[in-house]
């Protein structure tokens, strides 16, 4: 792997996450390179950087997860290191071994460490070595295997793709009869979401709190830890608000639990930013897996722990050591807004952006690549900004993080900016009384708010009747402003 | 006119007597008055519950897309001609609940299923999602394929509802 | 004065001021009115209210200075509290008295707590009584007398308005010939911006630093200092970047300028948010004055102290006790960005905003009413949007505030934020060799970029000849969408 | 065409040839190719002096606004038929440097200044600015007034330069 200072960075993924680094690389001079699908050619993060190659069509497996022209549009652009970013191509060992080959620095884990923290049945195994405790689980995709492993552990369990991560290719199986159609779609999906279809069950617990560490290692062998998250509130298994500190979790089990990260990463060899994730269940913790890469939710962690985490990246993949993290103060809770219906079971949704408000004021931070007039498709994850407040307390933090859901406004594409509003202001959110079931629990009773439903339904007809002249939609892009036509409408006051 | 509310499903009936300041229209028959104030961007702020919210209102293809503060709502106008009296199911049809690509049909036009049978399944954001007959019925046709992309809303397929009485094969 | 809980808030401004203080009462769920004169009925901060009232013509005089129409607003509207922002009324001890007497409580220090800090003279008394060394200087608006201190002091020396603050009604005299004309220029100034003619004489120190002290009083005669800043950098005697801490002083004097700040806050009886502005001058540091009010600088403290100053406004008026702020952490920089033009002696400018793109990114917070499609006027102060960048330390904070600079987008009025990322990038800045001399200075040699400028020219050709096609502006504001009309022009790619 | 920049009063002659991408014109004479990217937010990404820019162009008008990332520039397109040969200043024109209100006017129509003379005092933001003659002249005509609001480059008032070898009375 090279090393030493990095020049022009090429980063290897999409969306808010691409634009996260890019911001990073130029604060610290350095220049950035875009990567694009044919479907995001008009996305901010081609925009934004410093040069941009297109380097396939729509499918991810053909762009987004083509390591060979990643790598050829680095070396043709002059591009000295890879940034990941997470999901794509961020936790594969083998992308990680091509970058190195191509003289390339890959900021992340070296491939040996990718690989080790990838495989869940080795990592499981060495937590068990190091100390750690496990749910637990076996690896298999066979039927039989897994009806004797249900049966040893009592329904329901879990299916996890053992690639896998980000809550995707997570099943929970209640009965032996949904079992093998549950392997099947698990495997299927599984295969193309990591291109490998291996799959891990798991005994499923009832209603854990899903805690995690973040950690950074250096090549030097010294691997530290910024403080926990409580990750708890998910939907399909996929985190959709998170904090830091966990308000749940005692001093006690907030100790053992880092001490248990830094030992399971120190064993691995761990190095640049990764997460070792926990289920706590009432006085337990288990071990789940290593996230070996940048989490969605890191900037809850940068604003209590004062840090800029793709520059800690940045520079231990430059030889840098890894300093120790000041001590951490506040409380930060990031809500993630979903292109999904929350009304619908998050059901994914698309369409365009035509008007937007970004929420801002004191503590409050959002990550996103949206924009005025770009088309939120379907190909890829649905994420569309991520709403993180900081306070100086959770208090603060909540009240702040509610008031600018309230400001959040993108009209053209169904997204969950209400329904988290909903979440974030419930009396259970405010008493810390969180699990991994709180989610599917609270959207049974959740509702779109009457007054706002029936003010949008009389807009919606002052709309339809000023539409009779409205200008429909050209079919290509070269109208003079996508503003003119959008068939919005304005209701004037006279004075 | 009438619009139905594509997330809830929900119809409304609303007149507009006047467009506003304020608004002044029937919902579901009842009068209501909507105060509104317009913004240099193009939204509006509205009284609403007792709160002041910004919302905007646009319309695309079918589509009235609307927002109020942080809450969206998609909504589409049902046509007169199928207007009040809109006949039950007498043609079922199967419309795709999110834009996506479809993944797989598990049946064939002419067949007949019985209520619960798998039809077709969706991807979309690498999430499958299938769709099943909801009472048994013929499957009149089918008008997409496998590996099509397709927007909410699209046709996916139409049925015709069978006297479930009667006894059939499962295809 | 009123005390207790707040629940309706009255927030007697306009501009970014209006809707940092919504944003808090927000957080807090304290009920906000919006008041505005004619010219400002579709500002943000209108929208952003709970309720909003009209108080008068554009005229400023008529409007924001208005005390009984603002007051009257409060009432009809169920307002319990007053917050008067910063200028406009807000070091005002009439308004603050009769907003007391109206029974509402005033978001600031007591009506004879505003006499005192407002009146110079006894402001200088008070800083010499209690030990804190002051320029030399006098009050008169007389020929003669101002003669004679001149001839005392050397030329050049400074006037001020007496009642002023943030920079207004100052003016520096090098020659006797000059005293005359600029005294009654002063007063006339002073009249129409404070409505108090009276004028202030000092010695001019040749290249001095800015030094202030954020402090925060409560009912109980407790003061604390939440450190300083260093606003050095200013033109017409106005800062435009602030930083904390400052760079340029020792801890020592550091420690003794913060201990001057408690004495005389504590001395004056002072209560609620304020600022001890002093000079330094070498080893020396003489007191400048006392701004009983919220500063336009004051999130680069709230950054460093982990608080919310408006909401420390608003508790310690309803009688809680002040709280001893915690340890301050890392580095916070402000640049303000001004309707104005850096390559003409920063003259105003005015003009419609026709396209916006606000900076974001970690440590970036940005207060603006920016909005598309807003008019912006010349009947109140220039002030566009501040941005806050917050870095681990003070390079991290100038490197994120170069390229959080480089984001920002304002097209239809001309403004200051190329200049300021001169400014920012500059060697002498990153050295931080900074004075109140610094910014005449660096604006003689500063030139718009080169290559910016020629393909500007270019654009703007493209434009013209686009523009014959193109609708005109109609005069009212009937149009369907303010987009629709405003002839801007796309260079469309082919792909 | 002929460009006039507002705030450094630079002239720029540009003629388009192709709108692009890439733009390609000749600039002062010298030919420039402009890569270009349209956004679809209605701006443009350039590059421009190696740096990849955000770019928008806008008219209204008689000005056409561009931003250039943070930098912003006005231009005023100079009518042909006082193109070229634009005649010095035989009608010296004192246009408002900044949109502002007209507070004191110090001369009247017809008076005759010396270089120096103040002439008219604008307030904008509670500045004021004076206004000062360049050279002896005499005041030809007054269209504003005291207390008017004025955009700026309105003009406050047009002059005739005087011989200043020529003796003349200060009002």
């Amino acid at each position: 792997m090279a090393s030493g200072m990095i020049k022009k960075l090429l980063i290897a993924n999409r969306g808010e996450i691409a634009l996260r680094v890019i911001r990073t690389a130029r604060a610290l001079g350095i220049q950035t390179v875009a990567v694009y699908s044919q479907a995001d050619a008009m996305m901010p993060h081609v925009a934004a950087a410093d040069d941009a190659r297109p380097i396939g069509p729509a499918e991810a497996a053909q762009s987004y997860l083509n390591s060979s022209a990643i790598i050829q549009a680095a070396l043709a652009a002059g591009a000295d290191a890879i940034h990941p970013g997470y999901g794509f191509l961020s936790e594969n060992a083998d992308f990680a071994a091509a970058v190195s080959s191509a003289g390339l620095n890959f900021i992340g884990p070296p491939a040996q460490v990718l690989a080790a923290a990838g495989d869940k049945v080795g990592a499981r195994q060495l937590a068990q070595r190091v100390g750690v405790p496990v749910v637990p689980g076996t690896e298999t995709a066979d039927l039989a295997t897994a009806r004797n492993f249900a049966a040893l552990t009592g329904y329901p369990i879990m299916i996890k793709a053992a690639a896998g991560g980000g809550g995707r290719g997570i099943r929970v199986v209640a009965a032996e009869a949904e079992l093998g159609p549950a392997l099947e779609t698990a495997a299927r999906e599984a295969q193309a979401a990591f291109n490998d279809g291996r799959l891990f069950l798991e005994r499923y617990l009832e209603a854990p709190r899903h805690i995690e560490v973040q950690i950074v290692g250096d090549r030097y062998g010294r691997v530290v830890a910024m403080g926990e998250r409580e990750c708890s509130l998910q939907r399909r298994h996929q985190k959709i608000i998170e904090e830091s500190p966990s308000a749940g979790i005692t001093a006690a089990m907030r100790g053992a639990i880092i001490e248990a990260a830094v030992a399971l990463a120190s064993a691995v060899g761990y190095r640049n930013a990764g997460t070792v994730e926990f289920l706590v269940d009432g006085d337990n913790f288990y071990f789940l897996e290593i996230n070996a890469r940048l989490q969605v939710e890191h900037p809850v962690t940068e604003l209590r722990f004062d840090c800029d985490l793709v520059a800690h990246q940045l520079s231990v993949a430059a030889g840098d050591p890894v300093r120790e993290p000041p001590a951490p103060r506040g409380h930060a809770i990031e809500c993630r807004i979903y292109a999904e219906d929350a009304r619908n079971d998050f059901r994914p949704a698309a369409g365009p952006v035509l008007y937007l408000q970004i929420p801002a004021g004191p503590g409050i931070r959002v990550d996103t690549f949206l924009a005025p007039g770009i088309e939120i498709g379907t190909h890829y994850d649905g994420l569309l900004a991520k709403l993180i407040a900081y306070g100086h307390d959770r208090d603060e933090a909540r009240r702040r993080t509610a008031a600018a859901l309230d400001e959040f406004m993108l009209t053209g594409v169904t997204h969950t900016a209400a329904f988290l509003r909903g979440v974030v202001a419930s009396e259970r959110f405010a008493r810390a009384e969180l699990s991994t079931r709180f989610i599917e629990q609270f959207v049974r009773q959740w509702r779109a708010p009457e007054d706002s439903l029936n003010a949008a339904a009389v807009l919606a007809a002052v709309a339809q009747n000023a539409a009779a002249a409205a200008v429909s939609r050209p079919a290509d892009r070269r109208s003079r402003s996508p503003w003119e036509t959008l068939g919005s409408i304005n209701f004037w006051s006279r004075s | 006119m009438k619009l139905r509310e594509l997330s809830s499903g929900r119809q409304f009936d609303v007149e507009v007597e006047h467009p506003g300041p304020p608004i002044k229209a029937t919902l579901d028959g009842a009068a209501l008055s909507l105060a509104t104030r317009a913004q240099p961007d193009g939204a509006t702020i509205i009284e609403c519950g007792g709160r002041r919210l910004r919302a905007f209102a646009a319309r695309r293809g079918d589509a009235i897309f609307v927002s109020v503060g942080p809450s969206t709502f998609t909504f589409a106008a049902i046509a007169a001609s199928r207007g009040a009296g809109r006949h039950s199911l007498a043609t079922p049809i199967l419309t795709a609940p999110m834009p996506g690509k479809v993944l797989k049909i598990m049946v064939a036009e002419g067949d007949e299923v019985e209520a619960g049978r798998a039809l077709i399944t969706m991807e979309a954001m690498k999430m499958e999602t299938t769709l099943s007959a909801e009472g048994p019925a013929r499957i009149k046709r089918i008008p997409v394929s496998a590996g099509q992309m397709v927007d909410a809303g699209a046709v996916l397929m139409e049925l015709s509802p069978i006297d479930s009485a009667k006894p059939q094969s499962d295809r």
